[in-house]
């Protein structure tokens, strides 16, 4: 294999490649034990991205607060949901399988919701990167936004650009050291907070911070803490943004997401080529604006030159719109160099017709109705979600049993959920048949018309055996169809369920 | 390292040999051991092979393609042992060829069916699951009890399994259709040989239809044993562990 | 047909020098995350294996250096779970029965234990869905040999039918045809009056109804409705243990029947033997 | 420049013997067909007198009065291609494609809706869910496996198939194994081993037909005019290899008589329970993922018009995948009475696995890298490109589902159907239907396809149905997990079995919607593809050039 080319750091120019001579036949044999054959896998060559400033590192660092203030801080909202059920606004109560956001509470046979959000998620994600490309991965997903953070914390202890660059060379001595170690440790923090923000969502907050600080939390709280520190130090400390251009798939996806109308942060080669350094009062005429500063490959935090065109390296993060612009102003030339655009723009620019922002067109309606569909349906869903759930089991063994006088007896086990937060009683009716008696284990009170009736605690689950005879001479067939109608008795909730009465075969 | 690769890549055979190679190894060190080493079936009292009549519902029930939606396997794990019964031994399915463990749960675990449910519900749930369970998504099967059961070959099919392992006695094969009808009236003439060959197996008309020997009778008769069959008041965990 | 390695300008990297169909390679190496991850993953697998059982040997295999099993890590969550739940059977022993159905905890916690011993004790005889068989009785029905309160369970249960136990149940109907009390058509008379107790369709024959009266009142009763005192079951009801056929009722009256329940008060303890009672209660017969 | 190599011709030997093979063949199908007592296995014995009759009729044919040449026609480079059997593979692709996918909704819609059972024996979910299993993997994917296979072999070894009658023995033998397979699951003819379901005698067919396979394919390898063998050979190789064996051992049984369908398994309960799981696990590593790749390092790379990323990494992964792959069959058994350290071996393994499998994943898309404008226009590529980030995500899922914590809940749920279809629908599907676009054109001679947007359409059709199908089952299979061991405040269970069945209502609809637009997606397919055959819209017919001499 031949030697690999050499990379100054900031080098965009391919270097000329070093070429065996065309006309002495190449032996197939190899150096053996070559150092660069020796080298199996190929070390990740650190990025040193600059600070930048602009319209776009400003949103960034607001999107960044926002979404890591509402990570690390929306377990500690509280919300009241009376006694006995936690009050933590977001929970994941594993214990109990039960969700709890906000006012909306999810029992594990409602997780459908989840299914709905996954698919409102996903057809999201299509939508906005098909209109604004991959906006998901350049503010908002946790990768970029730590990496963002641990390189604020690296800037803070290790200078910027060239300053990290000059102490990564630099020998070890007592002040790298101790810049390195300050780094790490705050990395570790980072880290430290991340796990344990994550933990709290699982736990009610309050009692697990004292739990933790004595010592004295689960274990498995314990080891998901260190899970998720690990993680988060290993990717945003030191994987970075090879995250994003090996591992992660979405980026393939979203890459196919994208078409011609889709707004991505391009480099404009009609207004840039040919490029070239620039010196203060030299013309402008027939040359592109790009003065070849490399301003905008300094700022990118995936170590990559945008005007090559679109790269899946690329994570669209606009900080080199921002480089661009500063230096598009100190040379007195417009804005916009690099900016967001679309396919369809350099078309139609080629053309002498105006730019245009295509965002409506056939296939973001189709997912924006799509959305509004299944949104519709899970709004519906959850006004409509019954505080009562009833589940009816008909005895399987025996089938039925035959009583003295000679009635048949069907056995059942009526299972009551009642999902609100108060106490509730309900009555239980039989539908389908003319005559009939019913016994309900364990319960004496009735309603005035004879209804028997039964109570269940807030939040919880009552099973309870009721037994239905019908005399002999009601009994039409091995087989009839009844409804088990169980109402709370100081609402409108209503549940109604169909099972069936067997008798012997007639 | 890799300088020797371009063997494999410039001969097809070399390449042939050394993907045989390489494939052959974690086969032959996972399954070979279950054959030799000893604890890999636990010691068990109770266990005996199918009787002619259950063999003949299993292949129904294999037939049907059951296995697809129902496993034979309870994990040991503690929710399935309080649902199900005691977690599934190996040597519970060392008479089973091909082993009907399954993969997917859409209906319940059937390790431990056996006497559960009376044969009634059975009649009516393969006739119609939803006449006894209205949630459920099972096919009905009434042609199971419609079709005569067909055990023409079953003498053939103890012989096979007695070939590939299963300790049916040349009498039992000898006897298979005898003792497959046997097995469905208590007070048939072949009734007491056939309870010598195979203790302690359920014997009554299992489809409700005295008159006829149907496919119902055979799978009924197999639900209502699996899992009945291993003693488990003197089965020692500690000395099977495995 | 082997061309020259070529550097390509996107990747700057070099290309093997092979090319397949207008398809080259390049010669990159490794990514490093990619390798340490792998070598990371076995690092792992080898001290899971050190601490797991893994690896067949001739006669055994590894053990692991923390002797677990699933099956004694199952075996010890479910005793853990037994042993949760004895503060319940606690409070079943010192609570009486009654108490005991009126409260929902309690109850659901006796059926779910009573129904388990149920299972392993009495399925065999009464089968698992407590409807019994010919000569056990059917515990779902309304129809009690020896009462059928949750009292009269709990007793019968504690001391058995015919059992070692020195207070047990017992009836004792004589065998009227071995014991020569009766003959064969005295017999077989009374048997057809037997039937027409509960099938106006059945005509008892001449002097049936005299033989019931001196013979059978004694314990049936006058009306035939039994008496639970003694253990003789009511027998003008729809239910037969043995079988409500003349053959069988013949049987039954020539030679008597004498089934037998064992004790249960040594074998379960105390709380098991009174969820049972309260399952068996609550099967839908219960007074 | 290579030679123009001969035109092809078949010796009149080969011609004898093969039809005196397949006379044997209708002369043992006549004997089943007198002796059998089982109506099915005698439909059976006439299918394959037919089959084998009109086999002899096709030998006699071919080459018959051109002095036993074959027709066909020089490459540009020299060398007479065998593109013949590929189309037919291409058809049969679509076909049993579609087939598959009807299949499968129709069960899916039986689960939501009991009442489409019709209790009948033949359209019970019991014997159509094998059905919809074989017709996607083994008649879809085994024709797109074998029909790019002969293609991919051919170019890159520039050299014709090796035979003349071998190649068309495959296919046609091919599709006697699939039709005699679904007709028998119908028929009620199965061992239950799942994906292994055909019975002793169809085995025995696709074991002669498997080993001409792998001799076709030995044999180009051999013929090449290539130094190096091209890693999309390796793996369709080791894929040919490996499946030879697992079917071989894992079909091991003892038939009833020669004359009866039903046989009883070598092996007993524990036993064959790993055996099968070494050969269900492997039919997905070998089949669906090694076949498949071999499929992305040849496509991939030549609609993007790249180098492959890493020779290096190719070879790494290679040898790791197809070693570490064979290990993880048990995790397919953990918690059951399989023996605790053959669990730990396959989960550990599993884990192990996770890299190797990834190893592809980055050859695939790194490939792309220099070729990322192209995802933009051209939607054939996407739809790679997709498979290959579907493949990256199963193969991370299902290492994760390896592990035994994980495992106890997923297991027996409804999370291995969503994380076995990202595999299928995702990666194997999307990666056939990229290679059927590819392959459609060439075949046919046509400067591009029918029409581009038609498979823009059909690529936005199917993701939605994918994702519908993934998040549906997804969230079903974690559901039911939940459920099932979901316990009261006494410690007893809180739900009983038929509670969760009755919750999977939804999940079976929305699945079953997912697949309609799957479907939907894939008719487009053939439409577009039929018609850029038929050489309609911007499928202009390219004129041959004269091959050089």
């Amino acid at each position: 294999m031949a030697t690999e080319p050499n990379e100054s750091d900031i080098s965009g120019q391919d270097l000329p490649p070093v070429v065996p001579h065309k006309h002495v036949e190449r032996a197939d044999v190899e150096a053996v034990n070559k150092a660069a054959n020796r080298s199996l896998y190929a070390a990740q060559k650190k990025i040193h991205p600059k600070r930048a400033k602009g319209t776009f590192r400003t949103i960034k660092w607001w999107v960044m607060i926002v979404t890591l203030g509402i990570y690390y801080f929306s377990p500690w909202i509280r919300w009241d949901r009376g006694p006995g059920i936690p009050d933590q606004a977001i929970l994941v109560d594993i214990a109990h399988s039960r969700f709890y956001f906000f006012f909306i509470e999810i029992w594990p046979q409602e997780v459908y919701y989840i299914t709905g959000l996954l698919i409102l998620s996903a057809i999201g994600l299509f939508l906005v990167t098909s209109t604004l490309g991959r906006i998901w991965c350049g503010y908002t997903c946790p990768q970029t936004v730590w990496v963002d953070l641990f390189l604020v914390a690296e800037r803070f202890f290790e200078g910027d650009r060239n300053a990290r660059i000059k102490l990564d060379k630099a020998k070890w001595s007592l002040s790298k050291l101790a810049k390195r170690t300050a780094k790490h440790v705050t990395w570790l923090i980072i880290s430290v907070l991340t796990g344990g923000a994550w933990v709290f969502y699982m736990n009610d907050a309050p009692t697990l911070m004292h739990q933790l600080l004595a010592f004295d939390a689960p274990l498995t709280t314990w080891f998901w803490i260190l899970v998720l520190t690990c993680t988060t130090y290993l990717l945003g400390g030191f994987a970075r943004e090879q995250v994003c251009t090996y591992m992660c798939p979405w980026p393939r996806i979203q890459g196919v997401m994208m078409d011609e109308d889709t707004l991505a942060v391009m480099y404009r080669y009609d207004r840039g080529e040919p490029r070239g350094p620039h010196k203060k009062n030299e013309s402008w005429d027939n040359r592109g604006d790009c003065i070849d500063c490399r301003q905008c490959m300094v700022v990118c935090p995936m170590g990559i030159d945008i005007r090559d065109g679109m790269q899946l390296e690329c994570i669209q993060c606009s900080l080199c719109i921002d480089a661009c612009d500063a230096v598009m102003e100190k040379i007195d030339r417009p804005r916009g160099l690099i900016a967001y655009d679309s396919l369809t723009n350099f078309d139609r620019r080629a053309q002498g017709k105006p730019e245009k922002r295509h965002i409506v067109r056939p296939r973001t309606l189709l997912y924006t109705m799509f959305m509004i569909i299944v949104g519709g349906i899970m709004l519906y869903g959850l006004m409509h979600r019954s505080t009562l759930e009833v589940n009816v089991l008909r005895d399987r063994n025996p089938l039925f049993v035959q009583l003295s006088s000679g009635d048949i007896r069907n056995g059942y086990t009526v299972k009551i959920l009642n999902k609100t937060h108060d106490i509730h009683t309900y009555s239980l009716a039989i539908s389908g048949l003319s005559s009939y008696k019913i016994k309900v284990e364990g319960v004496t009170e009735k309603t005035a018309d004879g209804k028997p009736v039964i109570r269940v605690e807030r939040d919880q689950l009552r099973a309870v055996k009721i037994y239905i005879s019908v005399p002999k001479a009601e009994i039409s067939g091995d087989s009839m169809d009844i409804s088990i109608i169980v109402r709370e008795l100081a609402g409108k909730a209503v549940s109604r369920n169909d099972t069936t009465f067997k008798g012997p075969k007639m | 390292m890799l300088f020797k690769h371009e063997n494999f890549e410039k001969n097809s055979i070399f390449l042939v040999v050394g993907i045989l190679i390489v494939i052959a190894i974690g086969g032959i060190i996972e399954i070979s051991p279950l054959f030799y080493l000893q604890n890999t079936i636990e010691k068990v009292k109770g266990m005996r092979p199918y009787t002619p009549l259950e063999l003949a519902g299993r292949n129904i029930f294999i037939r049907e393609g059951c296995y697809l939606c129902h496993s034979q396997m309870i994990r040991s794990t503690r929710d399935e042992v309080e649902r199900y019964g005691h977690y599934s031994l190996a040597a519970e399915s060392m008479y089973d060829h091909p082993f009907q463990w399954g993969s997917e749960r859409t209906g319940p675990d059937l390790a431990r069916v056996g006497k559960k449910y009376s044969d009634s519900w059975h009649q009516e749930h393969m006739h119609d699951p939803r006449a006894v369970v209205p949630e459920s998504v099972m096919p009905g099967y009434p042609f199971l009890a419609k079709n005569d059961l067909d055990y023409r070959m079953i003498g053939a099919d103890l012989l096979a399994n007695q070939r590939v392992g299963v300790p049916y006695t040349d009498e039992e094969i000898k006897y298979a259709a005898a003792d497959l009808k046997a097995q469905l009236d208590e007070d048939s003439d072949g009734y007491d040989a056939f309870i010598k060959r195979y203790p302690g197996a359920q014997v009554r008309d299992f489809d409700g239809n005295p008159k006829k020997i149907s496919e119902l009778d055979a799978v009924i008769a197999y639900l209502q044993m699996l899992g009945t069959l291993v003693d488990f008041s003197i089965y020692n965990d500690a000395e099977n562990d495995r | 047909m082997s061309t020259e390695p070529e550097f390509d300008k996107h990747s700057k990297t070099y290309t093997t020098g092979h090319e397949w169909d207008g398809i080259k390679e390049l010669n990159t190496p490794l990514p490093r995350w990619w390798l340490w991850t792998y070598i990371a993953c076995i690092v792992w697998a080898v001290g899971y294996w050190i601490l797991m059982p893994a690896w067949p040997l001739v006669s055994s295999y590894s053990k692991g250096v923390l002797g677990y099993s699933q099956r004694d890590a199952v075996a010890a969550e479910l005793k853990d779970t037994r042993n949760s739940r004895n503060v319940f059977a606690q409070k079943l022993l010192s609570s009486n029965l009654e108490t005991i159905e009126a409260t929902p905890k309690l109850m659901e916690f006796a059926l779910a234990s009573g129904r388990a011993a149920f299972g392993d004790n009495c399925a065999g005889c009464h089968g698992s869905g407590a409807s019994g068989s010919k000569g056990y009785p059917n515990l779902n029905d309304d129809d009690w040999l020896w009462g059928g309160t949750l009292e009269d369970i709990h007793h019968t249960i504690t001391v058995g039918v015919r059992s070692s136990d020195d207070d047990t149940r017992e009836s004792d109907m004589p065998a009227f045809l071995t014991d020569e009390i009766l003959t064969k058509d005295q017999i077989s008379d009374v048997a057809t009056y037997v039937m027409s107790l509960s099938d106006p369709a059945i005509k008892a024959p001449a002097g049936s109804a005299e033989i019931f009266q001196d013979n059978c009142a004694a314990c049936h009763g006058e009306d035939a409705h039994g008496n639970r005192d003694v253990g003789a079951p009511n027998l003008t009801d729809a239910i037969w243990l043995y079988g409500g056929d003349h053959k069988t009722i013949t049987t039954t009256i020539s030679y008597s029947r004498r089934g037998v329940m064992p004790t249960w008060a040594g074998r379960l303890d105390k709380a098991t033997i009174r969820s049972l009672a309260i399952y068996v209660h609550a099967l839908g017969g219960g007074e | 420049m290579t030679k123009l190599s001969s035109p092809p011709a078949v010796s009149g030997l080969a011609k004898g013997l093969t039809s005196l093979c397949l006379g044997v063949g209708v002369l043992l199908a006549l004997f089943i067909v007198a002796r059998t007592t089982s109506s099915a296995m005698a439909f059976h014995g006439y299918i394959m007198i037919i089959a084998f009759t009109l086999g002899i009729v096709a030998i006699i044919n071919l080459g018959f009065g051109k002095g036993g040449h074959i027709t066909a026609e020089a490459s540009p480079a020299g060398v007479y291609y065998n593109d013949a059997v590929i189309k037919a593979g291409v058809i049969a692709s679509a076909f049993w494609g579609i087939a598959a996918f009807l299949a499968g909704i129709f069960i899916a819609w039986q689960l939501a809706f009991p009442v489409l059972d019709f209790d009948l024996p033949w359209t019970n979910f019991g014997r159509l869910r094998p059905l919809h299993t074989s017709a996607a993997i083994f008649a879809f994917g085994g024709n797109v496996l074998i029909a790019t296979s002969f293609y991919v072999v051919q170019r890159t070894c520039k050299a014709r198939l090796a035979g003349e009658i071998a190649p068309w023995f495959v296919f046609w033998g091919y599709q006697l194994f699939i039709v005699l397979a679904a007709t028998g699951y119908l028929l009620g003819i199965t061992q239950s081993k799942e994906y292994a379901e055909p019975e002793w005698y169809v085995d025995i067919w696709l074991t002669i037909v498997w080993v001409v396979y792998l001799l076709v394919f030995l044999g180009t390898l051999m013929r090449r005019k290539e130094p190096h063998i091209y890693v999309a050979n390796w793996f369709y190789l080791a894929f040919i290899i490996t499946i030879a064996m697992l079917h071989l051992i894992n079909n091991l049984a003892v038939p009833v008589s020669f004359a009866e369908p039903k046989s009883y398994s070598l092996f007993p309960g524990v036993q064959d329970a790993l055996v099968q799981w070494w050969y269900g696990h492997n039919a997905v590593g070998f089949f669906l993922t090694a076949g498949f790749l071999g499929i992305m390092y040849y496509f991939i790379p030549k609609r993007a018009e790249r180098p492959v990323y890493s020779y290096r990494l190719s070879i790494v992964h290679f040898w790791s995948l197809i070693f570490i792959y064979i290990w993880a069959g048990p995790h397919h058994l953990l918690y059951t009475a399989l023996p605790e350290w053959t669990q730990t071996l396959g989960m550990t393994f599993s884990i192990i696995l996770w890299m190797p499998s990834w190893g592809g994943m980055i050859n695939g898309l790194m490939t792309l890298s220099g070729a990322w404008d192209k995802l933009r226009t051209d939607p054939v590529l996407k739809m790679m490109m997709v498979s290959v980030a579907f493949y990256g995500m199963s193969t991370f899922e299902g290492p994760m589902m390896a592990i035994k914590a994980v495992n106890g809940l997923s297991h027996y749920t409804n999370w291995t159907i969503g994380h076995v279809h990202s595999g299928t629908l995702g990666w194997v599907s999307y990666v056939s239907f990229g290679a059927l676009y590819c392959l459609v054109p060439w075949l046919w001679k046509r400067k591009e396809l029918y029409s581009i947007k038609l498979v823009n359409i059909h690529f936005w059709i199917s993701t939605v149905g994918i994702v519908l199908y993934i998040t549906s089952m997804w969230v079903a299979g974690i559901m039911q997990g939940l459920m099932w061991r979901a316990y009261d405040s006494l410690g007893f269970l809180k739900y009983s079995f038929v509670e969760t069945v009755e919750a999977m209502h939804p999940y079976y609809i929305i699945r079953a919607t997912g697949g309609v637009l799957f479907l939907l997606g894939a008719l487009i397919m053939v439409y577009n593809l039929w018609k850029t055959a038929r050489g309609a819209g911007a499928a202009v017919p390219i004129t041959q050039a004269v091959p050089a001499e």
